[in-house]
């Protein structure tokens, strides 16, 4: 009774989920977008209660809830804390070989800012070495308005 | 045997078209923090968090781990649930299930979406089957009309009749600052309204939103300590019967049904209309507010409109049906379920101010969404045996 | 938060990402695809405890939790059960383009089976369209082995 | 805490590609499977926990592909999307609230039909950090890097956990991918992202894993002795990766610590006698063997060394081959689970770890290891 289970090619449907999104960015974040666009400078923002200063900045502390954040300027530049270098292309990649993404505590900031990195040497990636944004001229408002980090 | 289990505190925002001002995990924070404000906890105080809304609203993959710093799930037990429109109420019965287990003793509950951040419609028909139930699905509207339409010619039930339960919770919502949509409307304005989906016209339609709903249910070693008259969970039934739209008979909504005739006998109900003294209902159309009561057995089969145009499930009526204004006011879907939750624990606590039902008692929540799948919970103010 | 000099709210765009994928259709709804290319021919999978009818055809009986074995070819013909005018636009998520409205999404009770399947009605006029209606598929020439291998349903005598 | 316990296991074959069968094909297989396993029938199961995530499915309710396929028509039921040693921990947590007596756990994933990188790129947050395009791989090598930075871990060590699962998969017909492999093999295979190769990364895996709890009464009508929960949980870090220390895991370090103190585990190395952790990528396990109290801190590549961790060591780790093995995504926690429950149950066959008694599993959820869940059972 079974034998056409056998028999049956197997089909494969391709499809794909195609929605569009648009993300809210809210009125932290776009006066971080904002601030990169116009100005070229990174906005954290600081929990007093935790003594912490949170790049990407945050509305409220994730840690203790203060609702009462303030703002903190950070420097584009700051410390590889690590990093990787994909040896594969992929459609998601901003951007075509050679570039790593790493983590950078910027100056001034607490924690790690994740972003691609590039513009370095054979063997000069490495934990500790010192990088600096480079920006975009036709800034948008948008995380890649940093092109990438590149070393000191 | 398990712990029972009490609602002692709830949050909201309240329910906009586009919440640009705040991102996703910023408004959860909203949610949060007007929850523990009404609990009066903190964030050290919460044991776990289960959360929940549908990926493809938001396009976001791992909610649970994405939303710590709004959620407070930082170094803390995190959880993501899941079931489509019925998330909401699947969130609170993970929260119910988490403190009944005596394993935790207060949990955080939240549902959320902001529906402003996609296509409603497209990102809902991904939730069917690809090959064969997606080509000509047309979301929730299209499912919903077609139950509608069946209903209508099962029982005889007109346009009008549904109608009523479209102005019914638009006025309630006029009493709820929680509401998205606060209009005034006649059933003549909703019979004018544009059709959108025959035979479901734009004010037969919930509204897309986007809001945060955070609840915090509590073991009864803690719940009175927490809150003078919790809410308690006397029982949570649901059925998600079906994989494909095909499956389902259109003209009752079988699942709610089903979850009902396993709910009502665990906690004594036999006459549900007298016994519950509010009931907020996910109700995602006016047509549903008619024809879904009779799987409550509030009446016969086909007795939902005669039921609803008397007047007794208005504010003052028999038995309230959506104090809150219900879906048909705000609907931000992985919230929806648990707004009902909320409102029926409102209800209980004596906290929903100029919408309160007077003393009430007793209230029956529900939850709708899947493959026309139902969830039930009963909410009480006397601690259960 | 100390107050924010600009007023401006921003957001970010998908733009034209989309997620490919390959989903199997496994042996039961891949025979209903081919003999609706192959031989223009709607099928079912019958409960072998039951003895109910399921289309599209599917590896086990919800209400009996058995495994239905036998395929059952159907006529094609059936009656509608329900249906929707859509009038209102949305993306459609395969394309990523709005789908073309208006058009009517029914739910046809194919004979022989015991529980319905949707489709396209020719008809987009509501007040020419009756729940209980006799319906039938319009087969496409060309057929690939897709749910759009019938064009729609069409209304027909009797 | 009541008992509750596992009667009941079922499993795929794990596989590359399952290309004639869909979720509701694979859920039917392993809940036929698990009551088998356990002697019960679909009447005998009171309610019901799915796991499927709804981006690597494609739907965005992933569930609604397998209602009927497990059974779950006129019962209760609820979905966790996350990893399914979280759905099992659900699906306990449901009978010891003395609302069931059995929870049916199903999981399934056909990660043959996504692409995982924009699968995976989807768990970073859209308004900092996808449009930077990171996804499983690439994410993971940075914690790989920040790990082997932090302590001197090498990537021979690394290595060394790939040669041991994939042997060990040798002896489990279910896994995937089964090979002889020298540390050599490993740094030589395609670099992915350094420091992370081809070998130190887990397949794309298809499958589906069923488990059948039960309180003490519902255990008495299965033909299989209860492998009862003996302690559990489950913890968070933060989100942004740069919030992290991505050298260390204090999220599994709470997690295991809830889990342990229920267990009453002092010294876990010696007191279990088991563990099947979360090796999507080689170096996971290292740090997860610090997280979990194996070693001190930074002891994670001394350990490997030392071959306690290995068939015959004091505390076998992935017997089954591990998530390098076959990972079917999200159902991987489940199958870590059932490996645990064979291994106490003395059913393990030619990898059966003598004398098992007491077993841990582990899952991970989000990025690089955000949440864990760990969860210890025994006799």
């Amino acid at each position: 009774m079974t034998d056409w289970i056998e028999q049956t090619e197997d089909m494969v449907y391709k499809g794909r989920i195609k929605v569009p999104y648009t993300w809210w960015v809210g009125e932290t974040g776009s006066h971080f977008f904002a601030t990169l666009r116009d100005e070229k400078k990174l906005m954290g923002t600081f929990c007093a209660k935790c003594d912490m200063v949170f790049m990407p900045p945050r509305k409220n502390c994730g840690r203790c809830f203060n609702q009462q954040m303030s703002w903190k300027e950070v420097a584009d530049e700051g410390t590889l804390l690590t990093y990787t270098v994909p040896a594969y292309e992929a459609d998601i990649h901003p951007m075509k070989p050679p570039f790593a993404f790493g983590i950078i505590k910027l100056d001034g900031a607490d924690t790690g800012l994740t972003h691609i990195v590039a513009g370095f040497g054979t063997g000069q990636l490495k934990t500790g070495l010192r990088v600096k944004a480079v920006f975009k001229e036709d800034r948008e408002g948008h995380i890649l308005d940093i092109r990438h980090f590149q070393p000191v | 045997m398990g712990k029972r289990v009490a609602i002692v505190g709830t949050g909201q925002t309240k329910g906009s078209s586009g919440r640009k001002d705040v991102n996703g995990q910023e408004m959860i924070n909203e949610a949060v923090m007007k929850a523990l404000t009404d609990a009066e906890l903190t964030r050290d105080d919460i044991d776990a968090v289960i959360i929940g809304n549908m990926d493809h609203f938001e396009g976001i993959n791992y909610v649970d781990t994405w939303s710590v710093d709004g959620s407070g799930g930082y170094m803390k037990p995190i959880m993501k649930v899941t079931t489509g429109g019925t998330t909401g109420t699947t969130v609170a019965m993970a929260a119910y299930y988490h403190v009944a287990s005596g394993l935790f003793d207060k949990v955080l509950a939240i549902g959320w979406e902001k529906n402003s951040e996609s296509d409603t419609t497209g990102a809902i028909i991904t939730a069917f089957e690809p090959i064969v139930d997606r080509p000509t699905f047309a979301g929730a509207v299209g499912g919903l009309a077609l139950m509608a339409n069946r209903y209508m010619h099962e029982f005889g039930a007109t346009q009008e009749d549904a109608a009523y339960v479209a102005v019914r919770d638009r006025r309630h919502a006029l009493k709820n600052p929680n509401a998205h949509l606060q209009i005034d409307i006649t059933i003549e304005d909703v019979m004018k309204s544009p059709m959108i989906a025959w035979p479901i016209k734009y004010l037969d339609m919930c509204p897309r939103t986007d809001a945060a709903c955070a609840v915090i249910f509590a073991s009864e070693d803690y719940a009175e300590k927490i809150c003078p008259r919790p809410a308690w969970i006397l029982g949570i039934k649901n059925r998600h019967n079906f994989t494909f739209l095909g499956d389902c008979a259109l003209g009752t909504l079988l699942s709610l049904e089903d979850a009902a005739e396993a709910l009502y006998p665990r906690i004594g109900i036999t006459e549900p209309l007298k016994q519950f003294d509010v009931m907020e209902l996910y109700l995602p159309t006016s047509f549903a507010g008619v024809q879904w009561i009779e799987a409550l057995r509030l009446c016969p089969k086909g007795g939902g409109p005669e039921l609803v145009n008397s007047g007794a499930t208005d504010m003052g009526g028999q038995c309230p049906i959506n104090p809150s204004g219900g879906v048909l006011s705000s609907n931000p879907i992985g919230a929806t379920g648990l707004l009902r939750v909320a409102e029926g624990a409102l209800q209980i606590m004596g906290r929903a101010d100029k919408r309160q039902v007077p003393d009430a008692k007793m209230a029956l929540v529900s939850g709708f969404g899947g493959c026309n799948w139902s969830d039930l919970m009963a909410l009480g103010a006397k601690k259960p045996d | 938060m100390e107050e924010i000099k600009k007023k401006e709210l921003l957001s970010v765009y998908s733009g034209e990402a989309e997620q490919p994928f390959e989903w199997s259709a496994g042996k039961y709804v891949s025979r209903f695809l081919v003999e609706m290319r192959d031989n223009k021919t709607l099928v079912g999978s019958k409960c072998p405890k039951c003895s109910k009818v399921m289309v599209p055809p599917r590896r086990v009986c919800g209400d009996c939790f058995v495994q239905m074995d036998e395929i059952v070819k159907l006529s094609g013909k059936g009656s509608l059960y329900s249906f929707t005018v859509v009038n209102f636009g949305f993306v459609d998520p395969d394309t990523g383009l709005q789908r073309p409205v208006p058009y009517t999404c029914a739910y046809i009770t194919l004979d022989g089976t015991n529980c319905t399947y949707a489709h396209y009605l020719s008809e987009t006029d509501p007040a020419k369209i009756r729940i209980g209606m006799r319906v039938q598929p319009l087969w496409e020439e060309n057929r690939r082995g897709h749910l759009l291998d019938i064009k729609h349903f069409e209304p027909i005598e009797g | 805490m009541d008992k509750v316990g596992i009667v009941g296991v079922g499993q795929t074959k794990y596989e590359r590609r399952k290309v004639g069968e869909t979720f509701f094909d694979m859920i039917y297989e392993v809940t036929v499977k698990a009551l088998d396993d356990a002697g019960l029938t679909i009447d005998d199961i009171d309610n019901v926990v799915t796991v499927s995530n709804d981006f690597w499915d494609g739907r965005t309710i992933s569930s609604m592909a397998v209602q009927d396929a497990c059974g779950a028509r006129h019962k209760d039921i609820s979905t966790v999307e996350g990893d399914g040693v979280y759905g099992a921990f659900y699906g306990a947590m449901r009978v010891l609230s003395g609302s069931f007596g059995t929870t049916l756990v199903v999981a399934h994933n056909k990660c043959s039909q996504s692409r995982m990188n924009q699968i995976t790129n989807a768990m970073f947050d859209p308004i900092y950090t996808r449009a930077l395009g990171l996804d499983a791989v690439t994410s993971s090598a940075m914690q790989a890097r920040a790990y082997m930075d932090a302590f001197g871990v090498t990537a021979g060590q690394l290595a060394k956990v790939s040669v041991k699962n994939h042997r060990n998969a040798k002896n489990n017909p279910l896994a995937q991918i089964a090979l002889d492999l020298t540390v050599e093999d490993v740094l030589k295979s395609r670099m992915l992202a350094d420091p992370l190769h081809l070998l130190d990364a887990s397949p794309i895996t298809d499958g589906a894993a069923a488990v059948i709890w039960a309180n003490e009464t519902a255990a008495g009508k299965a033909k299989k002795q209860p492998v009862w929960l003996k302690g559990v949980g489950h913890m968070s870090d933060a989100y942004h990766l740069g919030d992290r220390d991505l050298a260390r895991s204090p999220a599994l370090v709470g997690a295991a610590g809830k889990a342990y103190a229920m267990a009453g585990i002092a010294d876990p190395l010696k007191q279990l006698d088991v563990a099947e952790v979360s090796d999507v990528f080689s170096y996971m396990e290292l740090m997860w063997y610090e997280g979990l109290g194996f070693c001190p801190e930074g002891g994670g590549g001394g350990l490997i060394d030392s071959g306690a961790t290995e068939m015959g060591g004091d505390l076998p780790v992935n017997p089954s081959g591990g998530c390098l093995s076959a990972n079917p995504v999200l159902v991987a926690g489940l199958a870590r689970l059932i490996e645990c429950v064979l291994q106490v149950r003395g059913e393990a066959d030619a990898r059966q770890v003598q004398g098992c008694s007491t077993a841990l599993a582990h899952g991970i959820d989000g990025p690089c290891g955000q949440s864990h869940c760990v969860m210890v059972i025994g006799k």
